[in-house]
């Protein structure tokens, strides 16, 4: 392997380690908003690190490569956290129940019938 | 470094990817809010990008790179329309006109 | 392949999750997680035109069609009482198939029919040959040599969004006046505050 | 932006134009992209993977994604269901008035035209395959499906969001 290669496999093990954290954290969180955290790790640092390390493979390849890979990137590092934070806005609107507590315009005692909304 | 291949590591990288696609379907079944499902739904689509885009350096067809940005951009279309009606019901509105809905 | 394998695990998954999901809802959206994971697939076997289609339309616009439908329609499925003669048909049926995919070459096998038919070779030569500036094959075989057959598929298309205009349309006016009854309730209104 | 005090059933607070406002920026900063790869799709169909039918569904759901965030009247400010309706209808005239040029052409050329038979529209036609006359050929017709479907994928988004419309006065 190449020095390329060899920055680039760090990369892509680097951040296949942050997607496998961010899955397993989907499952750990105790709530929604935390396990919104967990989602965006796989979104920003796990998928940022395996283009970026893809990128280093493009050794060779048509200009247009990488290119495409830093667009991949842009539109991933754009639209994921708008769109967690969209679920989060309409989460807190309808309610959906903190692990602390809940949120202040939602009723306490719906304990129950909070689940399956 | 003998024995450690791009290949191998390409083929590793897969595996989590789809490791951790696994992880957000079960999340995306067991819910328990339906918030919770969209969110695993919305992580499902970027593992999809990286599954497509390592895949296309795994065949070295970068041509694929297409497929990648196509669902980067038509995934969060799709998301943000999830999002709009779960919480106005439908999806005409313009979220100004009527405050409580 | 083993990660063709794991897709196939996913795919089958995702279908059973989506078999006993209640919530359409969530139902139209794990739909969203099967057209991307077919996609993927798609994309494995070097189908990338196919896999292009399955991304834009599965994951993009059936979904916001599907909600545009719910938003009409229930959230929520009918609770059916168990009946024996569809479970029997379904069986059947499936059974049928799986008996029918056994006579089916196996996957990728390069001596299946369809890669040993003449077709495939006269294609696949003769095209790039006889129209070099066009690298696509699928483009060149889908517009030029089926180009009745496309067109018949846009007509279908066309007729698709004619039916859709006679069921639900009314010109698309503004000034219809609005339906009582074109507004449902906020479905997960009830199931927050009950 | 209503002012309304909410009623006793309504415990959700009022939203304000700033909850949205990263949505907003953002999608508008997407949204020309997506129409950007979308006729990239269409016109790049002949090279790489693509071709109309992709492209009208990327171009609609690009459309659609303005009118969900926008709402449905600022995006039938932008896209008149008229157009729309005519738009379905464009493309497959497009695509059978390609054939039927290739008729006449064909006629007037070789005394015989074949319906679809890309090779009399090049610029030097002659015996065998016109590359010229297939790649304008291919180039129209997928042009004519693009339009169709995205038209045809707008026109039901139309009739669906038409349907859950709230009552406004736009």
């Amino acid at each position: 392997m190449t020095t390329l290669e060899l920055i680039a496999a760090a990369l892509l093990c680097l951040g296949t380690f942050f997607c496998l954290v961010g899955g397993i954290g989907l499952h750990r969180m105790p709530d929604f908003y935390t396990r919104t955290h967990a989602a965006s790790i796989t979104d920003t640092m796990g998928a940022g690190l395996v283009l970026v390390g893809l990128m280093f493979l493009c050794d060779g390849q048509h200009w247009t490569v990488p290119v495409k890979l830093g667009m991949v990137l842009v539109f991933v590092l754009l639209t994921s956290p708008t769109s967690g934070h969209a679920l989060v806005k309409a989460a807190a609107a309808e309610g959906v129940r903190w692990v602390t507590g809940t949120p202040p315009d939602s009723s306490p005692d719906a304990e129950g019938s909070k689940e399956e909304v | 470094m003998s024995g450690l291949s791009v290949e191998a590591v390409l083929t590793a990288v897969m595996i989590g990817v789809m490791g951790t696609m696994f992880l957000a379907l079960a999340r995306a079944a067991l819910g328990p809010t339906v918030f919770d499902r969209i969110l695993a739904a919305n992580m499902f689509g970027t593992k999809t990008v990286l599954l497509i885009a390592v895949a296309g350096f795994y065949t070295s067809r970068p041509e694929w790179l297409d497929l990648a940005i196509v669902y980067a951009l038509v995934n969060f279309a799709g998301t943000i329309a999830v999002a709009k009606y779960c919480r106005f019901g439908n999806l005409a509105h313009d979220g100004q006109r009527r405050a409580s809905r | 392949m083993p990660i063709e394998l794991i897709l196939f695990l996913l795919l089958f998954a995702t279908a059973v999750v989506i078999a006993r999901l209640k919530d359409l809802f969530a139902a139209a959206m794990l739909t969203g997680i099967f057209s991307l994971v077919s996609a993927g697939l798609f994309t494995l076997m070097d189908a990338v035109d196919v896999a292009f289609t399955e991304a834009a339309v599965g994951a993009g616009i059936s979904t916001i069609l599907m909600l545009g439908t719910l938003s009409m329609t229930a959230r929520n499925e009918d609770q059916q009482p168990f009946r024996w003669l569809p479970l029997l048909v379904v069986l059947i049926t499936g059974a049928v198939l799986i008996i029918g995919t056994l006579d089916m070459p196996a996957y990728g096998d390069f001596q299946a029919p369809a890669h040993q038919h003449e077709l495939y070779a006269g294609f696949i030569e003769t095209t790039r040959e006889e129209i070099e500036h066009i690298p696509n094959i699928v483009t060149v075989i889908l517009a030029s040599f089926r180009g009745y057959d496309t067109l018949g598929e846009t007509t279908v298309i066309f007729t698709a969004a004619i039916g859709v205009f006679l069921l639900l349309g009314h010109r698309m006016k503004h000034e219809q006046e609005p339906a009582p009854d074109a507004q449902p309730d906020d479905p997960s209104e009830a199931g927050n505050e009950s | 932006m209503s002012d309304a005090p909410p009623s006793a059933k309504d415990r959700r607070p009022p939203m304000r134009m700033r909850e949205k406002l990263i949505l907003r920026v953002v999608s508008k900063a997407l949204i020309p992209f997506i129409l950007l790869f979308a006729l990239y799709v269409q016109f790049h169909g002949d090279f790489g993977p693509g071709g109309g039918f992709q492209a009208g569904v990327i171009f609609a759901a690009g459309l659609v994604l303005y009118g969900v965030i926008f709402g449905l009247s600022s995006l039938e400010h932008v896209v008149p269901p008229r157009t729309v309706e005519i738009g379905v209808a464009l493309g497959v005239l497009l695509y059978g008035g390609v054939g039927v040029a290739c008729l006449v052409l064909g006629a007037g050329q070789e005394g015989v035209g074949n319906f679809l038979d890309y090779n009399v529209l090049g610029s030097h036609g002659g015996e065998g395959v016109n590359a010229h006359g297939q790649h304008l050929g291919i180039l129209l017709v997928e042009l004519g499906v693009g339009i169709t479907v995205a038209s045809s994928m707008l026109a039901i988004f139309y009739m669906f969001a038409e349907r859950g419309r709230p009552e406004d006065d736009s």
